[in-house]
């Protein structure tokens, strides 16, 4: 496979370290009266749909960058990718 | 006599002559021969026997399709199985043996095979061979393997080596038959990146094959015209002998170019093959396409073969396989060799076409509306029965039967991505489905147009195609004349009959299997597959598949598209194994990773063991030392006696640096870090967000902002990984960065109650360190040996006084010489992975086997490391019910009751005079060793309820080894329990 | 200055030079290396001080720019490497440090790496049986991070050929891989 | 009809005539007692064990495509029960009991061949571990001896002794363990349970379930409503799809994992051998091609097929391991897709919707669970609770902090 990076643009994805599902980025809060069931479902249920998917991807014989990549499970076909630093702002997180 | 069947002309090269030997019988050939066209110029037409019957077999094709003519090449260690004589190049001193026969392949005791063939009917076997149960591996089994199986290897290891290499084009031609080169012509000219990639060891394709001009020239000649040009262009890479074998995502393609293979064995330091990984934004399959042969009674025998492979080898290699040869055809392809074969002075015994009216052929006998129904010939073709028009049969002499059943597009490559094939009734043969693998566009034969003029066309077209969604303009070029024969195919399938039909040759598949999987309801094309074993063969059904899937059309009443398509798999043709392995192999599967200290240790004699990637010193035995026990206990009393050195190097080091480093280690770490001092070093438990303990270090402050990690050898790149998900996702507002300085630094551990001694040798004077000045857990930025800059780390592992100090790595191999020298005073000694392991144990401090990736900071004995008071990776889920149960484990120590007894790691821990087995299963011991200091076994292990169980006597359990040990329940800090030593 | 003598990553006391047909490869230890990480909110300031000290601007992603005295190519987002003879400049991370101040995060590098320069007519084959990078395509002055032999490099294009720095402790065996692959298409 | 050889006999004498379908295709009926869902070898083995061990009732089998097509169609044949944990370990056992009596339970020779399963250990910690594995299968009453370099050698002297680059310093073998024809294994539990009443409904695809109170009614198919009073769940490689229809999200990922197979060679390997310092496992059919395989490719894909990047890593495994395979030819190449669950182990559990059970997340080693499976899951259809070797395949583990986690690695489903 090849993903667009989108800094350094097609790279094979045998760079790359896969993670999986991009909601592991919403890390819940800690201090919530039912964490461990948000934890639990946060680490746990993931998404793992038949179609498009979108899933982190780390850059580890790049230039380490986590990347959030928009494929779909069936053809692997890519159809976006982001710097997944971004999308984590994006999402709200921050220190 | 020699090369009784050779005929004039053809692309072989006579002016040398080539010596070769199959089955220890001397031969001749010339250049452009391969195995199988010299041997039927040598009158040979019997060279292997089928899987299951054992049946004669002689070439079916000319190509890649082969599934009969197998045999063993080459010799010794070089002895390749099941190689297709069909494309191997003859080279000089060329060494071949047949297989599958015992005691030879003309008298093939196995042959008894054939005659049971009523019994050995397809799946007999999940029939039978039930009772007894015993018999099954002792007997039946055995007895099936040895039968089974083709080919066999040599056991010794292959001597040839393999390369990888990687290619970026625009444009992938697949074929360089008519339609690539012509796609090459097209874009090569429009300046387009091109890789045209041809299995065969010229361009031409199918042009080699035929006698019909180009224009003016004849094929084989236009071809390497356009060669000529192509490889001039600079812009295109012509890759003879190179097979595309697989189409893999995003226009990635593998392919296997074949080096060496027409070479008596490889240059020195040559590759036999390469396989290559094209990345291409675009990729024409040119691939052509194979011909199909025509079920009938016996119709296996040596010299039954396709038309087109016996007029690719009368015209290419001038050799026929017989002198008196017949015809069996339904189209009009088929007379093609029929004139062909007259052309070149072949005795053509009879034309027998299915079709009524089908054409006149001048120069032989033609049986219109007839049929072949059956064979004779023990081991090669000797007549063929004929049933005519009117019903009367007829048997015809001949050597060798030419059979045209219509062409198959290779639309292999398509398939790849899972899509599937689409019927054709025009030429009634699957072309390429609408849904072909991104990038791809097909041409030629491969998609069904089966002309070479519409070859030439739909390349060029198809190039121009792709190149305008690249953005690149492309217009054909000036194509030369070629035939552009219509095809309509009225499909003949299989002549009918009670006797056995061949579809599937080389496993045996016949029309009778098709008709008994079709009674037993294995109905659906994969049931009949895998029950008849069709198409499981090494062509992968490209001779059998159509034709197996019209007789259950047939017997369902359904079409052939109704009835199901199989798809192909990759490689398109079968690949060594040790081409997709190329170089990372041996010794050199995985990079060696050496230690700054690596040659020092190897002049020391030590002994090396890998730990992941890394070789590190073992032991370092002494003369007169005769068990690695007597060095390992030699190092850690010499150590803790008076000073040792281990090179600690793996340990991963990552650089944090901002002004959020601390916070962001108060998230990383269990424990806290924020009010760490600079100066400090502080020992870290890592969690995985599951809340299992997954690494431990040590964290050390240099400056307020900056920090620098330790993690274990094995997970440092999984903790740096981890460090980098939490400051891009999780966090990425904090002011952290983060670089690996793991190979940077050369590390030591110094230990030893004489190690400060020691370093105070090296140590610039301007830096104290004394205990008052750098106290237990203490670190800064130093010089050694006058003015070196250097780390130094007050910390142990060992539990003696003890410190880490690193130098930038190329100065590694000297520090260490420079310290064995100084300490000579002291005795300092090297020690190795096995005595720190035995220290770590007597110390009781856990490591890999203790963090085996299921045990939590509670089992460790460390629950209350874990804050409460800040969020960190894995502290909530660390909460868990099932985590903190009543009889949770806990790390002991554990010691054998009678000291002269071994503690072995891995043995289970049950309570004395209680039952053993998994019910009553205690916990385990996850490490042992002997001390040398306490003078008998130690171990440590998980234990329910450890904690409350000291002074417990255990049963030790080990019934792998049929061992048991009674131990003892005792802390896991065997040597100076309160630490008293580290702090002097 | 201190009389500990260095070593190469191959382990030799000089750097070891390979010619295998009309190829060299050729181990170059001469580098003193630095990263720098610009840190939150002060790219611009860190791009400013570095330009300062280098002499010239920090580089364009996959880019390598080369003055006087310093070299420098980019490695990761708001991220460089920093190169210097090692002679002249071992103490490139304290003279770094003081530049760029608190705008960047400096670490020193130099030892980390191994790095083998090839030249020589098949270079372009020798690499292309190396790594996926594509490397016909890349211009002098480019930079790719990529695998060989396992191993994560720095791939460099100069206008004299390639330069691959890996990882020190697997010198050997990138050493062998390159070593092989000459032998293949020498 | 009873297979046998005398049977054989008598056919070849008469032409073949006699035999009939191994199984019926019936029209499916409008209710059943129990609905299996998934044609694979887990559902069709439910069904047997249902028919056969359990309850008498109404039992259909609905598949989407062919039966047998699932994982048990696409494996590496692999039959073992070298399990660690205690969660694992009796299940697994189980299962190896019923593999070997299986042939003459089904009346179906299923080739199951107890050539021995060797995992090969490369350092002193894999030793260590591989001995408290022995232990735990000893003392779970399964079998496994430990063997050093020397007695590996003798097995096997063709491996890579001379020139690793991770020398071999033993094993645990498991001379019970082996292979079984998939493909029949998956025909003789149809024929079996046909033999008995079930219904197999083949190109019947579940779209869905009628659930009413919390309880399941029936299912929705491509063909009809079918009623069941219980719905069984098996269709591993799918299953977050499937029970997405019923509204649930499990701790599944879809993962691909390509095998091989090489051209058919005279015997060459014995038993089932794993590498423990690369991924490779492989081992020779009876028809003697080499069947191996290795890692998954590592991300979420439900497009059967991989990459060339697992090939090769395959490859390098093998090569190193054998060198011996260096000339030997791959032929083939697939890909199934593996419920990878977040612990590595699977479920066999009830649901929190009435009549609706689940069986999936074999990870990749679905095949030798089969008949426990299918014994495992009837048993919790037919009593509504679980069999005392399946007690920890809860659905809820994770929530209650009780994974059984082989690997230690965490939820991390591509590294099981």
């Amino acid at each position: 496979m090849i993903i667009n990076h989108p800094i350094l643009g097609p790279r094979d994805a045998q760079e790359f370290t896969y993670l999986g599902d991009a909601n592991l980025i919403d890390r819940p809060d800690w201090r919530a009266e039912n964490a461990i069931k948000a934890f639990h479902d946060y680490l746990h249920l993931r998404d793992n749909p038949a179609g498009e998917h979108r899933e982190l991807w780390f850059h580890e014989q790049g230039d380490r960058s986590w990347l959030v990549v928009t494929r779909d499970t069936l053809t692997h076909e890519i159809t976006s990718v982001e710097l997944a630093r971004d999308v984590a702002r994006e999402r709200g997180r921050g220190k | 006599m020699t090369q009784v069947n050779r005929l004039q002309g053809g692309l072989i090269s006579r002016d040398r002559t080539l010596n070769f030997t199959f089955d220890g019988r001397n031969y001749q050939g010339h250049p452009g021969d391969t195995l199988a066209s010299a041997l039927l110029a040598n009158g040979v037409r019997l060279m292997g026997r089928s899987f299951k019957y054992h049946r004669p077999r002689g070439p079916l094709t000319a190509g890649s399709e082969e599934p009969n003519a197998l045999v063993h090449l080459r010799s010794g260690a070089r002895q390749e199985p099941n190689t297709r004589a069909t494309v191997t190049e003859l080279y000089d001193g060329l060494e071949a043996r047949s297989q599958n026969a015992w005691p030879s392949l003309k008298f093939d005791a196995l042959a008894v095979n054939d005659c049971l063939s009523n019994f050995l009917t397809a799946g007999f076997y999940y029939k039978t061979f039930m009772w007894p149960a015993i018999f099954w591996e002792k007997i039946y089994e055995p007895v099936i393997r040895r039968a089974a199986g083709l080919g066999e290897i040599s056991f010794e290891d292959d001597p040839d080596v393999y390369d990888k290499g990687f290619l970026h084009c625009d444009l992938l031609i697949i074929g360089a038959g008519p339609a690539g080169l012509s796609a090459a012509l097209t874009a090569g000219r429009a300046g387009a990146r091109v890789i045209l990639a041809e299995e065969d060891l010229r361009p031409g394709g199918r042009l080699l094959a035929e006698t019909s001009p180009l224009s003016d020239q004849s094929g084989a000649t236009w071809a390497e015209r356009v060669r000529g040009e192509l490889v001039a262009a600079g812009n295109v890479r012509f890759m003879p002998r190179t097979t595309v074998i697989g189409a893999f995502d995003h226009g990635i393609y593998g392919a296997v170019e074949r080096v060496s293979d027409h070479l008596p064995q490889p240059e020195a330091g040559k590759p036999r093959q390469v396989l290559w990984r094209i990345y291409s934004k675009r990729a024409i399959l040119a691939a052509g396409a194979t011909e199909r042969p025509i079920a009938f009674a016996n119709n296996d025998r040596p010299g039954v073969m396709l038309a087109g492979a016996m007029r690719a080898y009368v015209n290419r290699w001038a050799a026929t396989p017989a002198q008196d040869v017949a015809l069996f055809t339904n189209n009009d392809d088929g007379h093609r060799t029929a004139r062909d074969l007259i052309a070149k002075g072949v005795n053509l015994a009879a034309v027998v076409d299915v079709r009524p009216n089908a054409p006149k052929v001048d120069g032989a006998a033609l049986f219109a509306g007839a049929e072949v129904i059956d064979s004779s010939g023990r081991l090669g073709l000797k007549s063929i029965r004929i049933r005519l028009r009117n019903g009367e049969t007829r048997d015809i002499s001949c050597g060798a039967l030419a059979v045209s059943g219509g062409w198959n597009p290779n639309v292999h490559l398509t398939c790849h991505q899972r899509g599937r094939p689409a019927w054709d009734a025009g030429i009634a043969a699957f072309v390429p489905g609408d849904a072909l693998p991104t990038g791809m566009a097909v041409a030629g034969a491969a998609k069904g147009d089966l002309s070479t003029a519409g070859a030439l066309s739909g390349g060029a077209g198809a190039a121009v195609q792709a190149l305008r969604t690249l953005g690149i303009t492309a217009k054909p070029p000036d194509l030369p004349e070629a035939e552009d024969m219509a095809v309509s195919l009225k499909p003949f399938w299989h002549a009918k009959g009670t006797k056995r039909a061949w579809l599937d040759q080389q496993n045996d598949v016949t029309v009778k299997d098709v008709k008994l999987a079709h009674q037993e309801n294995f109905i659906s094309v994969e049931h009949l597959k895998r029950y008849t074993t069709l198409g499981m063969a090494i062509d992968q059904g490209k001779t059998s598949n159509v034709g197996a899937l019209s007789v259950m059309a047939e017997l369902t009443g359904k079409s052939i598209p109704e009835t199901g398509t199989t798809i192909f798999r990759p490689p398109y043709t079968p690949v060594a194994m040790g081409t997709f392995a190329g170089r990372s192999v041996g010794k050199e599967f995985r990079p060696t990773r050496l230690t700054p200290s690596h040659k020092w240790a190897e002049e020391r004699g030590a002994v090396f063991v890998e730990a992941g990637d890394w070789l590190r010193a073992q032991w370092f035995p002494k003369p007169g030392e005769t068990h690695w026990r007597q060095s390992v206990d030699r190092e850690v009393l010499a150590t803790r006696g008076s000073v040792g050195i281990c090179d600690v190097t793996t340990l991963g080091k990552i650089d944090v640096q901002g002004a959020d480093a601390a916070e962001f280690l108060n998230k990383i770490y269990a424990n806290g870090f924020v009010k760490l001092p600079v100066g400090k070093v502080r020992y870290g438990l890592m969690l995985r967000e599951d809340g299992v303990a997954y690494d431990d270090g040590t964290a050390a402050r240099l400056a307020e902002d900056h920090f620098v990690v330790t993690t274990t050898t094995v997970n440092a790149v999984l903790v740096y990984r981890n460090m980098e998900f939490a400051r891009q996702c999780l966090w990425p507002d904090l002011d952290v960065q983060l670089a690996s300085i793991t190979e940077a630094w050369a590390q030591y551990a110094v230990a030893g109650p004489n190690s400060r001694k020691l370093l105070q040798k090296i140590v610039d004077p301007a830096f104290d360190i004394s205990n008052d000045a750098f106290p237990f857990m203490a670190c800064g930025e130093i010089t050694v040996c006058d003015g070196l800059r250097a780390r130094l780390f007050r910390i142990s592992f060992s539990g003696e006084l003890a410190y880490e100090i690193a130098v930038p790595t190329r100065y590694g191999d000297a520090l260490m010489r420079r310290m064995a020298e100084v300490g000579a005073e002291f005795d300092v000694i090297p020690y190795g992975t096995e005595a720190l392991g035995v220290m770590r144990i007597e110390k009781g401090h856990p490591a890999g086997n203790e963090l085996n990736g299921t045990t939590t900071a509670l089992n460790l004995g460390m629950g209350r490391m874990v804050s409460k008071k800040k969020d960190c990776i894995g502290n909530t889920l660390s909460e868990r019910e099932g985590l903190n149960t009543e009889d949770a484990l806990r790390l002991v120590g554990l010691r054998p009751v009678d000291p002269t007894n071994p503690v072995v790691a891995g043995s289970h821990l049950m309570a004395e005079g209680g039952p053993v087995d998994a019910a009553h299963d205690q916990g385990y011991i996850t490490s042992a060793a002997y001390s040398p200091v306490l003078g008998h076994s130690i171990g440590l292990g998980f234990l329910k309820r450890g904690g409350a169980r000291k002074g417990e006597i255990l049963r030790a359990v080990n019934p792998l080894e049929g061992v048991e040990v009674a131990v003892e329940v005792v802390s896991a800090h065997f040597v100076d329990p309160e630490g008293e030593k580290l702090r002097v | 200055m201190s009389d500990l003598k260095p070593v190469t990553p191959l382990g030799g006391e000089t750097a070891r030079v390979d010619t295998i047909g009309g190829l060299t490869i050729l181990e170059n230890p001469d580098w003193a290396l630095a990263s720098l990480s610009a840190r939150q909110d002060h790219d611009a300031e860190a791009a400013e001080s570095a330009k300062d000290f280098l002499g010239f601007d920090l580089p364009e992603v996959g880019a390598m720019a080369v003055g006087d005295v310093f070299s420098a190519f980019w490695i990761g987002p708001r991220s460089w490497m920093v190169a210097a003879s090692h002679d002249d400049h071992e103490l490139l991370v304290a003279e770094m440090k003081i530049a760029l101040k608190c705008a960047a995060s400096v670490v020193e590098q130099t030892d980390g790496w191994c790095r083998f320069d090839v030249a020589g007519a098949a270079a372009f084959d020798l690499i292309e049986r190396s790594c996926a990078a594509s490397v016909r395509a890349m211009l002098a002055g480019q930079v790719v991070h990529t695998t060989i032999h396992h191993t994560g490099c720095f791939l460099i294009r100069d206008d004299g050929g390639w330069s691959v720095l890996g990882p020190r402790s697997s010198a050997g065996s990138l050493h062998h891989a390159l070593v092989t692959a000459a032998h293949s298409v020498a | 009809m009873t297979y046998s050889a005398f049977r054989i006999l008598k056919e070849a004498l008469t032409g073949h005539k006699g035999w009939g379908p191994q199984w019926r295709d019936p029209v499916p009926q409008p209710d059943y007692d129990y609905v299996i869902v998934g044609g694979g070898g887990h559902g069709l083995a439910t069904a047997y064990y249902l028919a056969s061990k359990f309850d008498q009732g109404r039992i259909a089998v609905l598949e989407k495509r062919w039966i047998g097509g699932g994982n048990v169609g696409r494996n590496t044949t692999i039959i073992r029960s070298n399990y660690l944990l205690d969660g694992n370990e009796p299940f697994y056992e189980f299962s190896l009991k019923l593999w070997e009596g299986l042939e003459r339970d089904l009346n179906y020779n299923a080739m199951v061949s107890q050539r021995g399963v060797l995992n090969l250990v490369h350092t002193d910690a894999q030793r260590d571990s591989a001995r408290r594995r022995g232990n735990a299968m000893i003392l779970n009453g399964s079998d496994a001896e430990l063997l050093d370099a020397d007695g590996v050698r003798a097995m096997y002297p063709f491996l890579n002794f001379e020139d690793a680059r991770f020398p071999i310093k033993g094993g645990l073998l498991q001379r019970r363990g082996g292979t079984a024809r998939h493909d029949a294994v998956a025909w003789g539990y149809a024929r079996g349970a046909d033999r008995r009443g079930v219904d197999i409904i083949q190109n019947c695809e579940v779209t869905g379930f009628r659930i009413k109170d919390g309880k399941v009614l029936g299912v929705e198919t491509s063909r009809g409503y079918i009623a069941a009073d219980k719905v069984g769940v098996a269709v591993a490689g799918s299953s977050s799809r499937v029970m997405e229809t019923a509204g649930m999200r499990l701790p599944i990922e879809s993962h691909v994992l390509q095998a091989f197979v090489s051209e058919g060679l005279k015997p060459t390997i014995s038993g089932v051998i794993t590498y423990g310092a690369g991924h490779f496992y492989c081992s020779q059919s009876d028809k003697g091609g080499l069947v191996f395989g290795g890692d998954i490719d590592m991300y979420n894909s439900y497009a059967q097929r991989g990459n060339l990047p697992a090939v090769e890593d395959v490859m390098e495994s093998g090569i190193s391991l054998i060198p011996a395979l260096g000339r030997v030819r791959l032929l083939r190449s697939w890909g199934g897709i593996m419920d990878m669950s977040m612990d590595g182990s699977p479920f066999i559990d009830r649901t929190h919707i009435e009549g609706l059970y689940f069986n999936g997340g074999w990870c990749y080693g679905g095949f030798k669970a089969t008949p426990a499976s299918g014994y495992c899951f009837a048993h919790l259809l037919a009593t509504d609770r679980r069999h005392e070797t399946a007690t920890a395949y809860r659905l809820d583990r994770f929530r209650r902090g009780c994974m059984i986690d082989e690997k230690g690695q965490g939820a991390q489903p591509n590294l099981h």
